[in-house]
């Protein structure tokens, strides 16, 4: 074997030979092949992510563990991270996307917390297997959260050709421990049993995940394509059970999933970031098949898989936990002192490599400041597409467009109310969950809008930190910490890195100014088919403190009288990379968001609660002003009609634009003047229009178009035309 | 002439079952002593077509197009004749 | 009064179902699927789930365990009133404990949705629901749509076993109020103490979450409802 | 001994199937000219009996028992001799 055949480089392989001080054999190069994958390594990314904030008064565990923990209160932690599943989702919509759910569940519960919700945020193509590959990702998402009994509470959905050979399916979960339920994949200490749990180990997905994820997708690779990894919620359940009740014993050194990689990454990893080396017995690790070589064992990445490390004097303790969850287990090897990973099968040494060169010394790609600082001069020219007369058609269109329209179709198939602490689920924009014997909830809120990116990428990372800060400032809610999945094309192309240069500056810099840390996150890379590479997307998923969760703040009216007020951050009313100008025109740049002045807007919303007795918030995003108003009209009671009036000259452009920071408020006529004192200097509130008692929307531009609701309705719900 | 054909479809060998493993962990502690389940999908298909040669690759089309996924899964086709 | 609740591998409703119970002051006991004995139990709650991941079929597998063959002897004794949530109400139609089955949604998918159904006839020992009340409830479930051998439908609504049906806001039957595809719009049956439903009234405990008719219904199957 | 015993499930004839409708949809979409299509599961068991006598007579007590329902299913057994 040689070292391309596992994806590594001449350089790479050269420091490998340095540092081990001889040729790796062929399964230490299969070792080094899987962890010094970008899947794994994280080689092309690393020193961009280095530019995000960390730091924040609730954060407790920051990056680098298995996923971020902030504290929700003096009594309750949040373990939060989003993963993604891209390659896996294309090869096996099903399973890609089921096992997708089931890794990123294992990895806060690798933290010590029992998951409370899923979001998931998925990017489909528009060719005719785009359907089928949503279809199945949709319903693999399904089959495994209603499952394993987790709610899917929110996500987002958005499509694009350039993603028909590279859907994104992109998943967050959500946790809660309490304080002292902490553990990590540091505290493995030596002469402890290392315990393989869950499904017995097959040859699934070798060199799978790790190594297809770090190359692009083509012909070359269809010969590559390993033995699919099938999802098993209910093994998956009972290992969650099995596990949390071992970590509520407080007698476990350490704890860290199976994922990309298999054994050969947890171990490495847990290893490294404990310090210790370790001895596995390849030959006590229980198998599906028979005649599995070390190099399957290692690399196989089976799901419903957990390492445990436990002391010998405690595992007593923890055995009949694990025996009551009915989960297969099996001491595999012990923790030692000496810094090395030593793989034996019946007596024999197949491997022996120092922790520390496998999971620590991979050579990274420098990050190039100078292009960030570029991009950030480089304000993209706004193309002036100035449509002049308001069609309701066209209006017709962009709410029943695929970008716009509602998603019932995919979150009905998602259980999003099992554990009964949804206040709001999938049909609000972001989700609300009340936390059993605590005052404070959560507010999750995830998004990432492509279009945004796909022409000034640091725009589309600004926008994507913007609206989750947003959504979750319009309900007074403070953001607790933010988890990124980063997803591009090939690194190696200087395009591609410049984009992904662009995308995370444009997150860093966000995150710097609203003042909120990224905990975690995810990095897929290589998601191009044939050269032709995905739009360099961002997904953002926030965690907030909300104080009331049981009252949230109304997203829309709900009496005949109220006005509706539009808050604006000022700056022109570009339709750039609007859901309008895709549909009408082509597809230009995203204006620049002000980020200065969107924060003194989310500063006053978050004033709002205390100072205004009553009133109803909705962010205006895909499909502006006037989705926004539709979908708000859409859940007030329907005997309930609004009236809104934009100014004749303007009306396509201030109906559509989805410039950021813009909000619409419902309130009492008395409220509205106190409203307008919070708004500082520079941010416009304007009254546009009111509630009234006709259930229709009428729009005035110049003169009065009317839209039936049962016209909105059947659009929204179906499609235009539908 | 119409034509029954039967396709069953079955997961390839490497693949996990879990819901075989499971009904087979439930006949177990029935009393059997069971060493493997494996669980398929039998499809019975009738359909019209010129003659066996065409029910039989028209089957197999249908297979291959739709009934399997070739990712995971194999498949057999069964003819009976007319 | 002590409402056992049973955990079945894979059951995943249970935590909401206890809490619930003891919401309304009662106490909840879990009681693991192994166990051979229901001495000391006044009331069963087989809750909503994934038993055994409901591979090959919703409740098959669950049908089987240990702790089924109590249920069933205390059941043929009539003297435990069972209520089976969701893959509960699966179980015990595949134990027999209640006539019929349940297949997959019409839609051959998964469903969560809030649905509103009618009480048809209220079942024995019910308090405080009357006939053609509406309730509101959420379903979630991918197999769901209740079914009979042919030709039984019209004997179990001349015994009142049909307790629950799908409808609109009113209470009104009909095709468009069916979320699944059940026979009828059956949502729920019953068979002298022992009672069948596929939506969750465990989360349905607040208003705040959507609707605190399942806080009625809990009541009313627990003696306790207004009369 | 170890015997290799296959159970057919499928629905009983008077039973809709509507899974099997939505294939018979699709494929008729597809150009071939379907007049029916039923979907049933083939369960593969692998089990120790004494005997062939056994062997068969323990498939059926599962197929009763456990793996059709006998409200909508039947089922059938086939047995290869070892
Ligand atoms: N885009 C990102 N932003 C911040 N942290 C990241 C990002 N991508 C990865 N990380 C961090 O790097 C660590 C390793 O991540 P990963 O390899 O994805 O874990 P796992 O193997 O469990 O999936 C985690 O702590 C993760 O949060
Ligand atoms: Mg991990």
């Amino acid at each position: 074997m040689n070292f391309r055949d596992v994806g590594l480089t001449q350089e790479e392989f050269e420091i490998i030979q340095s540092q081990l001080g001889r040729n790796p054999n062929d399964l230490e190069l299969g070792l080094f092949g899987v962890l010094w994958s970008e899947h794994c390594s994280y080689k092309s990314s690393k020193s961009l992510l280095s530019w995000l904030p960390h730091e924040g008064r609730a954060v407790v565990q920051g990056p680098g563990e298995n996923a971020g923990v902030v504290a929700l209160n003096d009594r309750l932690h949040v373990a939060f991270k989003v993963e993604s599943h891209n390659h896996p989702s294309y090869v096996e919509p099903v399973q890609g996307a089921a096992t997708g759910v089931g890794g990123i569940l294992r990895d806060i519960i690798a933290m010590g917390a029992r998951p409370v919700a899923l979001a998931d945020s998925l990017r489909f193509g528009t060719d005719n297997s785009a359907a089928i590959i949503q279809n199945g990702v949709v319903e693999g998402i399904g089959r495994y959260g209603n499952a394993i009994g987790i709610p899917t509470v929110t996500g987002e959905v958005a499509y694009s050709s350039v993603y028909d050979k590279n859907p994104l399916v992109n998943v967050m979960a959500v946790g809660l421990l309490p304080l002292d339920r902490g553990v990590n994949a540091q505290g493995a200490r030596p002469g402890s049993y290392l315990v393989l749990l869950g499904q017995p180990t097959g040859r699934d997905g070798i060199h799978g995940a790790s190594l297809l994820a770090s190359q692009d997708f083509g012909d070359a690779t269809e010969h590559m394509r390993p033995t699919v990894q099938v999802g098993d919620p209910f093994m998956g359940k009972m290992l969650m059970e099995a596990t949390l009740a071992a970590i509520a014993t407080h007698k476990l050194d350490a704890v860290q999933d199976l994922g990309a990689a298999g054994l050969t990454s947890s171990v490495a990893e847990l290893c490294y970031r404990s310090g210790v080396g370790a001895t596995i017995r390849l030959e006590e690790v229980p198998c599906r098949e028979q005649g599995m070589t070390p190099y399957e064992i290692m690399l196989s990445e089976t799901q419903e898989r957990m390492l445990l490390v436990v002391s010998p004097d405690n595992w007593p303790g923890i055995e009949p936990i694990v025996q009551h969850w009915e989960v297969p287990y099996s001491v595999i090897g012990e923790i030692m002192d000496e810094p090395h990973l030593v793989i034996t099968m019946r007596g024999d040494i197949h491997a022996m490599v120092p922790p520390e060169i496998l999971a620590g010394s991979c050579p990274s790609r420098p990050a190039r400041s100078e292009w960030a600082n570029e991009i950030r001069q480089n304000v993209p020219h706004l193309t002036s597409f100035r449509p002049l007369t308001f069609d309701p058609e066209q209006a017709l269109a962009v709410l029943g467009s695929v970008d716009c329209r509602s998603r019932h179709r995919i979150f009905e198939r998602y259980d999003s109310m099992i554990l009964a602490n949804t206040v709001w689920g999938p049909l609000h924009d972001l989700a609300i969950l009340r936390t059993k014997g605590s005052k404070e909830g959560l507010a999750i809120a995830l998004s990432g809008p492509g279009r945004y990116a796909a022409r000034d990428p640091y725009s589309g990372g600004l926008a994507a930190v913007s609206r989750v800060v947003g959504l979750l400032a319009a309900q007074g809610a403070d953001v607790l910490g933010l988890t990124d999945g980063i997803n591009a094309g090939n690194p190696d192309k200087e395009r591609v890195f410049r984009e992904l240069t662009g995308l995370i500056a444009g997150v860093a810099d966000a995150c710097n100014i609203f003042a909120v840390p990224v905990t975690g996150g995810n990095v897929s890379l290589h998601n191009e088919t044939e050269g032709d590479s995905i739009w360099p997307t961002v997904v953002i998923g926030a965690v907030g403190r909300h104080h009331h969760p049981l009252e949230p703040v109304p997203d829309s009216p709900w009496q005949e009288g109220m006005d509706i007020v539009r808050i604006y951050p000022g700056g022109d009313w570009s339709l750039g990379a609007s859901v309008f100008e895709l549909l009408f025109s082509q597809l230009s740049a995203y204006p620049r968001p002000d980020l200065e002045r969107i924060r003194r807007v989310y500063q006053a919303l978050d004033e709002a609660w205390n100072k205004i007795p009553s009133y109803g918030v909705r962010m205006i995003g895909a499909g502006g002003l006037f989705v926004a108003a539709t979908k708000a009209l859409l859940a007030m009671p329907a005997s309930l009609g609004m009236e809104i009036s934009v100014s004749p000259d303007d009306a396509v452009r201030q109906l559509f634009s989805e410039v950021s920071g813009q909000f619409l408020i419902f309130c009492d006529p008395q409220a509205t003047p106190r409203l307008m004192e919070l708004l500082g200097p520079g941010i416009a509130g304007e009254i546009i229009g009111s509630v009234t008692p006709d259930s229709n929307l009428v729009i005035r531009a110049g003169r009065a178009h009317r839209f039936e609701r049962t016209k909105l309705d059947r659009t929204f719900r179906f499609g235009y035309g539908g | 002439m119409t034509y029954d054909v039967v396709v069953n479809v079955s997961l390839k060998e490497a693949v996990l079952d879990p819901a075989g493993q499971q009904v087979a962990r439930v006949l177990h502690n029935m009393g059997y002593a069971m060493e493997d389940v494996r669980i398929g999908k039998q499809i019975k298909l009738r359909f019209q077509a010129a003659d066996l040669t065409e029910a039989k690759e028209n089957a197999r089309q249908m297979a291959e197009k739709l009934l399997a996924n070739p990712v995971l899964e194999t498949y057999e086709i069964l003819v009976t004749e007319p | 009064m002590k409402v056992g609740v049973i955990i079945f591998p894979g059951s995943n409703c249970d935590r909401d179902t206890i809490e619930a119970v003891e919401r309304l002051g009662m106490e909840a006991i879990p009681l693991w699927y192994t166990r051979k004995s229901l001495t000391g139990i006044d009331r069963l709650i087989l809750p909503g789930g994934f038993s055994y991941g409901d591979y090959l079929r919703s409740g098959a597998l669950a049908a089987q365990a240990p702790i089924m063959e109590a249920v069933e002897q205390a059941v043929s004794r009539q003297e435990l009133p069972v209520l089976g949530i969701c893959n509960g109400f699966q179980i015990l139609c595949e134990r027999g404990l209640l006539p019929g089955a349940l297949r997959p949604n019409s839609s051959g998918e998964f469903r969560c949705t809030w649905e509103y159904m009618r009480i048809t006839s209220v079942p024995r020992g019910f308090a405080g629901l009357k006939e053609g009340d509406v309730l509101r409830l959420p379903i979630a479930h991918h197999e769901g749509a209740y079914a009979v051998q042919p030709g039984q439908l019209q004997s179990l609504f001349e015994n009142h076993q049909i307790f629950l049906q799908y409808s609109d806001e009113t209470g009104s039957v009909h095709a468009l109020t069916n979320p699944n595809g059940a026979v009828a719009n059956v949502a729920g049956i019953s068979q002298g103490l022992v009672v069948g439903l596929m939506p969750h009234p465990e989360r349905a405990m607040a208003s705040y979450l959507g609707s605190s008719d399942g806080q009625r219904f809990l009541k009313a199957w627990l003696g306790e409802g207004s009369q």
